[in-house]
């Protein structure tokens, strides 16, 4: 256990490992991502309800769903890496921010452009929209705070903290911006989010769920090892790597 | 007493926007030592002794061991310009409290006696610094982390800081000291080069 | 026997801290005038901005209330550390031999008691201004006095983070802001419960329950936060 | 001859120093993008603070827009010159053969296009967020464009005369908000009266006289100030 | 050429928290000189200057006439830390325009080689002092004012800077500065004493 945390810390293997780990996990993720979108946007009959508007839902609601997982493993790492003081945990952090930071804006432009057509209006003051424009609000906030900073071992350090502070207090915006909501029933729209999906949508949905996590997770990953390389361009397994390429 | 030294560094490192300042430095202060840290501007001595401070964390490799309570009188004088002298040192950040006697001794000591109740805004450069300086007279704490202590002081006041400091190495204590002046009465002193930094042509 | 003198010394230096955040205060009047000041320039302004329908402005005056006090607070934050971090205070602040947590809290609290409490305190006035109903001003000021205090923390945890930064403007905006959303909600709802006529005792106690839970993890936080900023 | 090469001299000059102020904003993004920030979060706190029901929103949000741009421009201001005189650059700027009311406006211009014009180019996201008709939209962005400069200029003012006494802090409220007042109604009310259908011209009339008054006169004021300020 | 002086001052008196620093003080500047103004801390010295440079118009009684455009280098150097050492000379505030070339050459005379464009906040208490300096290379003013030139610089740099005043003297300017240090490559400086403001004991 703790060897295997040990090699976690170790850069040269976390690199070679990831190298390993992208060559099989980034072609499936292609496949699924290819897959997912011809079923949904093809094979699958429209909405009753929304005519063809609803497929936008095949890349709106993976980014939804993704995109807040994401920020828990950004959290997550920077707890890591202040508690236990592992290097590669900040990476993963500051790698974490702005995959997710995108996931959540397209969340948002789709969710809107979809809210377009269904609602009549770009955008409703619901909960799950305010709460992810506050997601949103977090990410930006760690990759300013990273990027404020010139000294980048504070850096890291300072959006492990915010991290950290993040995590207690996210459950917490959480639950208050739905109660808010729910406390005060808009007479306008209701966001039928809830609302039964048909199953013939609902499996390529999945799909596109799962090839979201993959490309998640291949994005955090090729992040990763870029940083790695900028860190640890002074030590001799990396000008090694370089002088092989070469 | 000089057994067990104040302060115990080795292999000090320190890189700075890509430039290596200092390398495999080693220092070592003991009871009773008067060290002057020299170097052109831009050398690291600053860099170092915040390093050695334990105010710059992330900043360095090497190992640090310091046995004693530091004081440290960095470029920026933590004194606030809306207190008054006296109540600069009777409400100190770092933690050391002092009776307002004593307070008014030291004052008296380096040179700003009736300025006790001056808004220490309204005090020139020199002034100002000395304010800070005043805590050489009342701290308790052994080793001493001077940044460039001489900086905007007149001949008379860089003369009497240095029998301070020479007093208190007598005591027990010890002093590193940065400045671009010669401790010309400390004759004891030894001497630490930084040669980095490029010098003017 | 040398635990309880050191104890004394310990509180007896927290006192001085304490103190000296006083007197820095005092010796800036405008400085403790502003969140006032600001508050009472925001106020003004409202009915001017959605016009002057008495009754819509009554039924906003909870959120609106709320929001702009969350404002002066944040913006108070802004200046928590940033004098202490130029002129060196902050360094001295880290050598001494005492726990940080220990060192913060008497600026914390300084800073609520001479922004937030106060603010609580004068609230009514502006309260009547905008039409709130008598029987829920009570409810505003305790709201605010316990939410003031835990912004005053959620914010001076984003001063320390962005104090040493150059190029850091007023990030601690963005970093803030959503920490304060729970807050605000349950805020403007305590209050305004007491309009409606429901209890807001349910609300009061979460707020209860933030600020002590703020008042226990805030201040690590902030020590982190600012060994990290004083290494530039 | 001489003289052409004088103005030619000048023109260069003033557009040195434009071009320093925008480099200096270039180098803190975070700086620049502050009023955005500020407006964004802002814009997010009113419905979480005055609920979320849209036809309300929507028929505030010229208000709440205008309010909001108002701060942000105004908090703005503040540092305007908290920086240049700490560290030394307005002695500098006296000490320059060339009237202040040349020198000051490439800060005053530079101030304005990275914040309160950005702003009003950026208002139209925020504008549909709060459901603000479209057809109202161009007219937002029109008034908020002259309206923010106008707030620019007089920000400027009250930060000229307050930097001397350090800390002068939001004091800045104080002295210049009566003056934000008009300029406040006649944005709102354009904006309102696009709403409505009405024709805003005439208010965005006003809002274009108050923009030349501004630019003429603000300026002077402004350099007067600084020079009152320089000598602390 | 020294027929007219280049500054004269004439009954200069002034008062700070009610203490008369100096009064009836007579001084003149003509193409040539370089005047050493010294006086213990607190005597006055940033006072005088700031008066005669026109920045404390409303601060001191007496004449002042000065006929030439003056160059001031005060405690504060009008240095932006997000600038690069080239951007602060290129638009520098005092409204004198640079080329680059002219500007690197200036650089490089004080030791900022390399510096250009590295942001002057990344820059030694001494280097940002330096970009400061480095307008004693480009400036065409005639009349220099400047308060503790040396101040963080190292002693290469002191003696430089001294040959840069000689320089500048010969070529017709005039140099009025304070320092706590002597100029001891500047024989031919003159004094002026202000003897207020309290010493260290
Ligand atoms: C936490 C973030 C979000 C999650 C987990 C999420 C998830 C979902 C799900 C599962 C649906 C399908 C519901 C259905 O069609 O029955 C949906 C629909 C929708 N979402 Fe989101 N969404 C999120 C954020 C957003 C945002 C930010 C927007 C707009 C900017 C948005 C706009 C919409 C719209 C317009 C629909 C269609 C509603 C309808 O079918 O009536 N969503 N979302
Ligand atoms: N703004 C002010 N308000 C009140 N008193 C002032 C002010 N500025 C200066 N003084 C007083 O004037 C005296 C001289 O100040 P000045 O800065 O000219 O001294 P100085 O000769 O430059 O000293 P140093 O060598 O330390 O720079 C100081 O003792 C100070 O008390
Ligand atoms: N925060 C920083 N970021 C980047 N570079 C820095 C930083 N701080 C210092 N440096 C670099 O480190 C070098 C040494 O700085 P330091 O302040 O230690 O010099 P110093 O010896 O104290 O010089 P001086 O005699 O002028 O005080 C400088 O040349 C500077 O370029
Ligand atoms: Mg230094
Ligand atoms: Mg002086």
């Amino acid at each position: 256990m703790w060897s295997f945390f040990h090699k976690l810390g170790s850069p040269p293997w976390l690199f070679q490992i990831s190298g390993q780990i992208l060559r099989w996990l980034l072609p499936i993720t292609v496949v699924a991502l290819v897959v997912g979108a011809a079923w949904g946007l093809l094979f699958t009959s429209p909405d009753f309800r929304q005519g063809n508007s609803y497929r936008i839902i095949y890349l709106h609601v993976p980014a939804a769903v993704v995109s807040l997982a994401g920020y828990y493993v950004m959290a997550i790492a920077g707890a890591i890496s202040l508690i236990w003081k592992m290097k590669m945990a900040d990476i993963a952090m500051l790698a974490a921010a702005p995959v997710g930071a995108a996931l959540t804006f397209l969340a948002l432009v789709t969710g809107a452009i979809w809210g377009k057509p269904t609602w009549g209006a770009w955008w409703v003051w619901d909960a799950r929209l305010t709460s992810m424009l506050i997601l949103l609000f977090l990410y930006l906030g760690v990759i300013a705070l990273y990027e404020a900073y010139e000294n980048k071992a504070a850096a890291s350090k300072a959006c492990a903290v915010l991290a950290l502070v993040g995590t207690v207090n996210i459950p917490i915006i959480y639950k208050s911006v739905d109660w808010w909501y729910s406390l005060h029933q808009p007479a306008s729209i209701k966001f039928t989010g809830e609302s039964t999906i048909d199953s013939s949508m609902l499996y390529p949905l999945m799909l596109c769920i799962a090839a979201f996590y993959a490309l998640f997770t291949c994005a955090l990953l090729a992040n990763m090892r870029a940083t790695i390389l900028d860190r640890e361009r002074k030590t001799g397994w990396v000008q090694r790597l370089v002088s092989e390429d070469a | 007493m000089a057994a067990t030294p104040l302060l115990e560094a080795e292999a000090l490192g320190a890189e700075r926007a890509g430039r290596q300042l200092f390398e495999g430095l080693d220092l070592r202060l003991d009871a009773g030592d008067i060290v002057h840290l020299r170097g052109a501007n831009g050398a690291g001595k600053t860099t170092l002794l915040r390093i050695l401070a334990g105010l710059s964390a992330y900043g360095f490799d090497g190992r640090i061991n310091s046995r004693a309570p530091i004081l440290f009188l960095g470029h920026h004088t933590a004194v606030k310009g809306t207190l008054s002298c006296r109540e600069n040192l009777l409400w100190h950040p770092s933690g050391e409290r002092f009776t307002e006697d004593l307070i008014d001794v030291a004052l008296q000591r380096v040179g700003l006696l009736g300025y006790e109740y001056v808004p220490a805004s309204q005090l020139s450069a020199g002034q100002q610094r000395r304010v800070n300086l005043a805590r050489l007279y009342l701290s308790k704490r052994p080793l001493w982390l001077l940044d460039e202590p001489f900086a905007a002081i007149d001949t008379a006041g860089v003369q009497s800081l240095q029998a301070r400091f020479a007093e208190h190495a007598e005591q027990g204590g010890a002093v590193l000291l940065t400045s671009h002046q010669a401790l010309d009465a400390l004759s004891q002193a030894r001497f630490v080069d930084l040669d980095g930094g490029p010098g003017l042509e | 026997m040398a635990a309880r003198a050191l104890s004394e010394s310990l509180s007896s230096l927290w006192f001085a801290l304490l103190r000296r955040q006083f007197m820095l205060a005092a010796r800036r009047p405008v400085q403790v005038l502003n969140p006032m000041l600001f508050f009472a320039m925001v106020i003004v302004l409202f009915p001017l901005g959605l016009g002057p329908d008495t009754d819509l402005l009554s039924e906003f005056a909870p959120g609106i209330l709320w929001i702009v006090a969350l404002l002066s607070t944040m913006l108070g934050a802004e200046a928590l550390f940033r004098d202490d971090h130029a002129d060196g205070t902050l360094d001295q602040l880290l050598l001494a031999p005492h726990s940080l947590y220990f060192l913060v809290t008497p600026h914390l609290l300084a800073h609520w008691l001479t922004s937030g409490l106060l603010l609580a305190l004068l609230s009514p006035v502006f309260a009547l201004m905008l039409g709130l109903p008598g029987n829920a001003v009570l409810v505003l000021m305790m709201s605010l006095a316990l939410g003031s205090a835990v912004m005053v923390v959620l914010g001076a945890i984003g001063a320390s983070l962005t104090v040493g930064l150059r190029r850091g403007g007023m990030l601690i905006v963005l970093l803030v802001t959503p920490f304060y959303v729970p807050v605000l909600i349950f805020g403007t709802t305590a209050v305004d419960a007491a309009v409606t006529g429901l209890s807001p005792g349910p609300y009061i106690a979460l707020l209860g329950a933030f600020f002590f839970a703020a008042l226990a993890l805030g201040p690590l936080a902030v020590a982190a936060g600012l060994r990290i900023s004083v290494d530039g």
